[in-house]
């Protein structure tokens, strides 16, 4: 289990996830890197800009 | 099986009433009643039920007993007829306004009539399983809620459960769909009228004001919050965005908010929180919602400080008023809640 | 159980075949594949299904054996992938047009591709219960078919079972929202062009045209009738009016019409005959089928003679594509036809 960096939520991490592995977060969608398995440990992957241009 | 009755079944609300009841695995609709329409088929003004609940509309006089009973008429009259319907029914949902208010002072205040039985409104539960879930299950009596309130007190609860916000300067700005006017014509309604629009109606004193003032004190010290909002009738048939804004108490940091809609709706199962980073549907939405009893929640702390933005989308028909009463049905006669309830609504739509 | 796989889930096609197998109480849904958006959760790009399918998307080579899989990828993409999908499940079902017409010889004529597994198409029974129902029942592979098609078919099959029409002078004019366009955007579905439009395109040479030809020719004495089809844009997201103006063959009275509609559709779940002679919704409309399985038919007479006109309303996603295709999954499976697809749709929407 990790906690996401940006809401909190706790993330359920699978054993075949590999350091540099991105995840999505289930509760705001933030996508993130998995910097370290024991402990388990994630940042913020870097976002591609969306802008609808609305 | 449960048999129910439907007082009123010829509007939008006792439609999407029927609508629900008709594939709800526990329900037998018994009579519903309209004086206008009686010896028509049901399907005739609701085309969705042809060949789903092959029934026709009879005369208020036939209603007989049954075990719930769903009043579906227009605000005012449900007041007047509620102590004979009471006999009707082991329990009454009260669709209509009439019932939503615990204090009797604030009809005249915000509906511009006395309540003929005021003592009734003590024995009605506000019917909204989020606000009121213990109650409402040995409850015999519950009010639906008004639909605008329920998107607005669904986006704050979590705020002021929290303590995390001022309890004045609370901007509630709304943009409503249609359906919510009901079935009859008129000419604001009127489609070369009413399509394309954003026209505000009621900038001030709207009645659901009420409602939110009541259902949000309990988690103010019992205070009443001062809500301020606002109506814009936008181009939709259903649906219901709520846009509340805020001052935060004290230092609130992003965390502190997600902690908070957590809390209140973690084991919600008709409230889902909104708040994504990427793709297009970021933020609540009614547009996702049609037909389905969620109720999306979403917020937004301001990087410049002083404001949190919080949002409430709901189908104003489902979650807004016959999805929520038959979630309170299902909670006053001891059913799952979501029994009857679990369509997930259409996208694209 | 039946465990079911969904090949190409991020469309509109794919997310509601989603959505009908999520309520759906005899599946469970197995592996969702996108390329695109593996690793994404289900929700971000069908915003109904969070907290209602709580799956992500995989890449396709997870794709692995199961009872039924739906092929929802872009047309032309599926007749080559096919000899290898086959084997990934004991039935398959294509949503996608590569397999619908039993002559190799129609697909450069109508989709200008020669068809790479020609043997394939005998395999696939088309799949639309109202005409191919028995052999739904023993089929391993079955195609979803086009949605305008679909709502010609259902409009006009009584007239031709009943012999009551001529074989050629046959106008289908088509009216279609955009969702049938699907998820992929270009110039003609942006919203400022797409909104508020009657736009004719296809007036002639419309692929769909070969579907009908085919579908109907079993009952014209074994002769494709010449099917003259155009269709239009017009502002609505879901649904289809198929207006179909026929020539009668003889003397042909209302009651022979009515007559031939019963026959052929009295004992069918999924469709309706709509020809009523009072209330707003006398014919078909597409407007009250949002999200159910219903097809609803409907006729005229013209009379001054010489013409009858027969009406198909759908909604495009459903009983034009998803919701038959799960319709047909249950005949495969041996699952009464009606499960999972008992929606009634929406009132007023």
């Amino acid at each position: 289990m990790v906690e996401c960096t940006e809401c909190g939520a706790t993330l359920a991490m699978n054993e075949d996830t590999e350091v540099g592995e991105l995840i999505t977060c289930g509760d705001c969608g933030a996508d993130l890197e998995v910097t370290g398995m024991t402990p388990p440990m994630v940042q913020l992957a870097p976002q591609e800009e969306e802008d609808w241009g609305e | 099986m449960l048999r129910v009755n439907v007082l009123g079944g010829s509007g939008y609300t006792g439609g999407e009433v029927l609508r629900i009841l008709a594939t709800h695995p526990m329900v037998e609709v018994g009579i519903v009643t309209s004086s206008s329409n009686a010896g028509k088929p049901l399907h005739q003004l609701h085309p969705n039920l042809r060949g789903v609940l092959d029934l026709t509309f009879s005369p208020r006089e036939r209603l007989d007993h049954a075990e719930v009973l769903m009043v579906c008429v227009p605000h005012g009259r449900a007041m007047e007829m509620m102590p004979q319907l009471l006999q009707n029914a082991d329990k009454v949902i009260d669709l209509s306004a009439d019932h939503r208010l615990r204090d009797p002072a604030d009809y005249p205040t915000w509906y511009g009539i006395t309540h003929p039985h005021p003592e009734n409104l003590q024995r009605f539960v506000y019917g909204v399983p989020e606000l009121h879930r213990e109650q409402l299950r040995s409850a015999t009596a519950a009010s639906g809620p008004g639909c605008m309130a329920t998107a607005a007190n669904l986006a704050m609860l979590p705020l002021f459960k929290a303590g995390l916000v001022e309890e004045r300067h609370i901007i509630v700005d709304v943009k409503i769909g249609s359906s919510a006017a009901g079935v009859e014509v008129n000419i604001s309604t009127h489609h070369p009228e009413r399509a394309n629009v954003v026209r505000a109606y009621a900038p001030t004193g709207h009645r659901h004001t009420a409602e939110v003032e009541q259902e949000l004190a309990p988690y103010n010290g019992g205070r009443k919050p001062r809500i301020d909002l606002s109506a814009h009738a936008v181009d939709m048939v259903r649906g219901i965005l709520a846009t509340c804004h805020l001052r935060p108490r004290g230092e609130v940091t992003d965390k502190d908010l997600w902690k908070a809609y957590r809390d209140a709706y973690g084991a919600e199962p008709f409230v889902r929180v909104v708040n994504q980073k990427a793709g297009l549907h970021q933020l609540p939405n009614p547009k996702v919602l049609l037909g389905s009893n969620f109720g999306d929640v979403g917020f937004q702390l301001d990087p410049r400080g002083e404001r949190i933005v919080a949002f409430g989308a709901i189908d104003n028909l489902v979650k807004g008023a016959a999805g929520s009463a038959v979630a309170s049905m299902n909670l006053m006669c001891g059913l799952p809640e979501r029994t009857g309830l679990e369509f997930p609504g259409l996208h694209p739509v």
